[in-house]
């Protein structure tokens, strides 16, 4: 994979006179020259207002951002397009589900269920309508691995649950749930899953047929694409039914003032004039992956994980957080007495670029009664150089505090 | 393999000379009890969490404490507040935290404000100029401090 | 003005073997290269996600995008950067203030007061807040000329008005509004009014102090920055009661399942990642614009209009819509027994590029009885040689069907 | 001053060979009354509107109509659906509204149904296929026209 390296003008830089060693792809991941150039060659050629024009660039933008529409239905195998709607990035597209699909639903015998392993983005949305209807949000708990325990989530399923909502992969622990015994124990009960693929989608594939997932939901900052994009995919006859979350121009048929007609799937959800550049730059961007294969990026990832984690227990002090049996694309840890901070702090000015704090999940900090973690995060284009200096970098800093 | 090159000197000096010996062992670290003042800080990037007590007596700074955690260089800049601010009045404990809050967002090398130049560490403290992803974690203390005296504002963010 | 023009390479082109003569500015304006080579630098050098991290890219992104913000103030003159708020465009901007300003004050016997003039997306987030309270959308009628009648808008002011939302200059007519007059007699009442501004920040100096606005919104693609960007300018006290609108990662200061406390202005506002290259390209823009002048755009594009609207009477059977007395940026016509679609493909394939239909302004084309206009907008880049195109296709398009 | 070259052929020859013709003067335009099946189609793009009314007897169409607004492109094509589909059985109507819709939307230069070859309008209505932002104008009489037979949807959108 080192091949791809080349790729990624953002990792072949100099930090601190160091070079760059960025170990933070959870959090946001870089962009091949693939995708750079096509949102640069898309605003210096085709770019126009979409849906709304007849003239040649409006029609070339339309069919830009219809075509990544066609990508991602294809990469995560869709039925068809209507099923995927842009949107600016998970935390977007859970806040539609919660607003347009729970809220008319929700009162104060109803509840929805998460567990204790989400991000914020898929815990605060539902304290809000939850407030909003009087009803109420259970917690599926977690493990001393930090692992959600499936047989508990599940016996926490009846008719009252209107959605559950659990992430994929944690982006805290890198713990890959059992979402597909989830689903299948949901749907006996008439429940409907919305899955948190913002830390899966760059990693594995995802299938949302085969896992039968009711919401998919990602962002495309965190698979190689721009900023302020992102996915919700929901099976259509969910979607048709649910009424518009935001409303402006393109999502309607008819305005007038005695009533307004919405627009068909999947512009009923797409109001306003959409991030047409990230949507060529996410198109672009998936095409990269499935260029370079998912199954060859997860093992990959695979290896380099074993292997940081097991060079990290190395390091002095070091605690590492979150053993699920399953993992993926990241290992939290603290070290003995030295505050997260002052790790990063330290690791940066030798260029290598780590995440510390909560990982706006501070549940699963509150689990663990910690206030954060140091948190090195993989992608494809990483090696085991990366981790070596990752380790290296820690040696100093237990120096430093030494 | 790894492929480091020294670090600037500075970090680690600051470390070394500064933040651990505070961070390890801070000065003034505990609660006082009801009649004080009282001010939270909090740092919603990192989950810090600073909680200042402040006993005055005519308008004088008799006891202050903090505790909290936070990382070492918060906890450092929360020891030092501590040990600078005993025992001066509240207007000048408050002139000192506002010339050194904006000390820390002005791109001067050497300060220009006497108190800040003759305290030696409130001096090497400064250096975390060069490190602007900690700055806010200097500032907490400094912030919370200020709130005590704000009637509007009981929480302090420092983002 | 036309050193300018070599800027864009989008207008730098031909369609359809002919040079592009681009008039569709107000549904999108085209990007110079300092945007485009900005947002590109940005990708290749400084991403990483804002405000989380603490290593150098980290910083270097939250730097792009907080310097953004300050632009921003400056540019519109606003007190602080608390009252620059981020979205994706107008119409979410648009959609925060119905459900999180005003939904909550609203009920059977309020009031939301907009105009007979606006954009869809001035309309239908009102309809649906509306319908969600019981309460009562009513619209300000306008006159021939195509201009709101300021004297009966100001007359249907009165305490059951919660808001008052009214563009500053329409999309559909150019027609500019008394905004300034509308504002005073709204205060009087202790009415608040919310100005869209998507279609003036691009061609006017806005003052938001001089204006008294309460709220001002606009999007970064009509100003030449990347889509999916937009600004809610807000009154820092007015925001700062105002809960959160979306809800996730940054918009907090604390999480826990028994209860979440919201972040500050202005992230109280700016949930999950934002769209940060495109903020970072929105910089570059409001830059470039500052450099030029706005003043100087002011004048060469009333020139323009002057010129496009005399020019454009020699067309035989054109009908101008939308006379206004204070007008900019667009001039709309239809030609007798021509259909605007129809004008609108014989002027692309002349490589003429104007926007055809209702321009999201449904219930404006129902005043004038009429489906649809043919629609030729201006940006600083175009010349009186632009103008020269456009009626000289239009003088094939009369021939085709004559 | 202008620069103007020539333009493609095909546009002015699409709209002086056919697309006037028709437009200037439609075939059954107007309506039908009650007992006629009636189907109403919107492009939200342009705000054209149609409906089509269609009554039949023994399975045959017998009467169809059209009124509405429309470019000339999208009038055009409701024009000659009307004289097409009239007195063919429904099922073979849908046949041709299907295959005429899918050759739209297919990359084929020359069309292989054998319907619309022998058919000179229609062979020369699919020139738009090199317009592709107005084939969803030609479409909408020929959606509209099918969804007249499908229960679930009486409002045909073409976006
Ligand atoms: C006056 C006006 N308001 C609102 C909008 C909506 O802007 P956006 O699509 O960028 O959200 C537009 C542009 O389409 C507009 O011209
Ligand atoms: C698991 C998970 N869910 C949700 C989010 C929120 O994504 P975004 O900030 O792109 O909306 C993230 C990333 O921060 C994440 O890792």
């Amino acid at each position: 994979m080192d091949a791809y390296r080349k790729d990624f003008p953002a990792i072949n830089q100099s930090i601190n006179d160091n070079k760059l060693v960025y170990l933070d792809s959870a959090a946001s991941s870089q962009m091949p020259t693939s995708v750079i150039d096509e949102v640069a060659r898309y605003q210096m050629n085709d770019h126009a207002n979409v849906h709304r024009g007849i003239h040649t660039l409006s029609h070339r933008a339309t069919m830009v951002y219809e075509k990544t529409r066609q990508d991602l239905s294809d990469f995560i195998n869709a039925k068809n397009t209507n099923e995927i709607i842009f949107t600016s990035g998970t935390t977007e597209s859970i806040n539609l589900v919660a607003q347009s699909y729970c809220r008319p639903k929700l009162n104060k015998n109803k509840k929805i269920l998460i567990s204790h392993l989400e991000h914020h983005s898929n815990i605060v949305p539902w304290q809000i309508v939850c407030e909003q209807t009087q009803s109420s949000l259970e917690i599926a708990p977690i493990n001393n691995k930090g692992e959600i325990i499936t047989e508990d989530l599940i016996s926490m399923i009846d008719e009252s649950v209107v959605l559950i909502s659990i992430s994929h992969v944690s982006n805290a622990l890198g713990s890959v749930s059992e979402v597909k015994k989830i689903i299948q124990a949901a749907h006996k009960n008439g429940v409907p899953v919305l899955v948190d693929g913002a830390q899966s989608i760059p990693h594995i594939k995802v299938d949302v047929e085969e896992l039968n997932a009711d919401f998919y939901v990602f962002s495309g900052h965190k698979m190689h694409a721009p900023t302020g994009t992102g996915i919700l995919y929901g099976k259509e006859d969910l979607l048709e039914k649910m009424p518009p979350y935001k409303s402006g121009g393109d999502m309607i048929l008819e305005v007038k003032f005695t009533g307004t007609t919405y627009n068909d799937l999947p512009y009923k959800f797409e109001a306003g004039t959409p991030n047409i550049s990230g949507i060529a730059g996410l198109g672009a961007a998936v095409g990269y992956l499935r260029k370079i294969g998912m199954i060859n990026i997860e093992s990959h990832e695979k290896n380099l994980l074993d292997y940081m984690s097991s060079e990290l227990k190395n390091v002095d002090g070091i605690n590492l957080i979150g053993n699920a049996d399953n993992k993926i694309g990241v290992q939290s840890f603290t070290l003995e007495n030295i505050h997260s901070h002052d790790i990063g702090t330290i690791l940066d000015h030798q260029g290598v670029a780590i995440r510390t704090g909560h990982h706006c999940a501070m549940p699963v900090m509150e689990f663990f009664g910690i206030s954060g973690t140091a948190r090195a995060s993989l992608a494809l284009y990483n090696n085991k150089e990366d981790i070596d200096c990752l380790v290296a970098g820690l040696h100093k800093v237990n120096e430093v505090f030494s | 393999m790894a492929n480091l090159k020294s670090d600037k000197a500075d970090i680690t000096k600051l470390y070394k000379e500064l933040v651990i010996k505070h961070a390890s062992n801070p000065y003034n670290f505990g609660s006082l009890k009801s009649d004080a003042v009282r001010s939270t800080g909090i740092n919603p990037l990192c989950g810090d969490k600073l909680e200042i007590y402040i006993s005055t007596h005519n308008d004088t700074i008799k006891k202050i404490r903090f505790e909290g955690v936070g990382c070492a260089i918060s906890i450092a800049s929360a020891s030092m507040l501590t040990e600078i601010l005993k025992d001066t009045s509240i207007s000048e404990a408050k002139k000192i935290a506002w010339s050194f809050i904006s000390e820390l967002s002005s791109n001067r090398e050497l300060s220009e404000n006497d108190f800040i130049k003759n305290n030696k560490e409130l001096s090497i403290l400064c250096a975390v100029k060069d490190f602007p992803t900690r700055i806010k974690c200097v500032n907490l203390s400094w912030q919370t401090f200020l709130s005590a005296f704000d009637d509007d504002i009981k929480i302090t963010s420092t983002e």
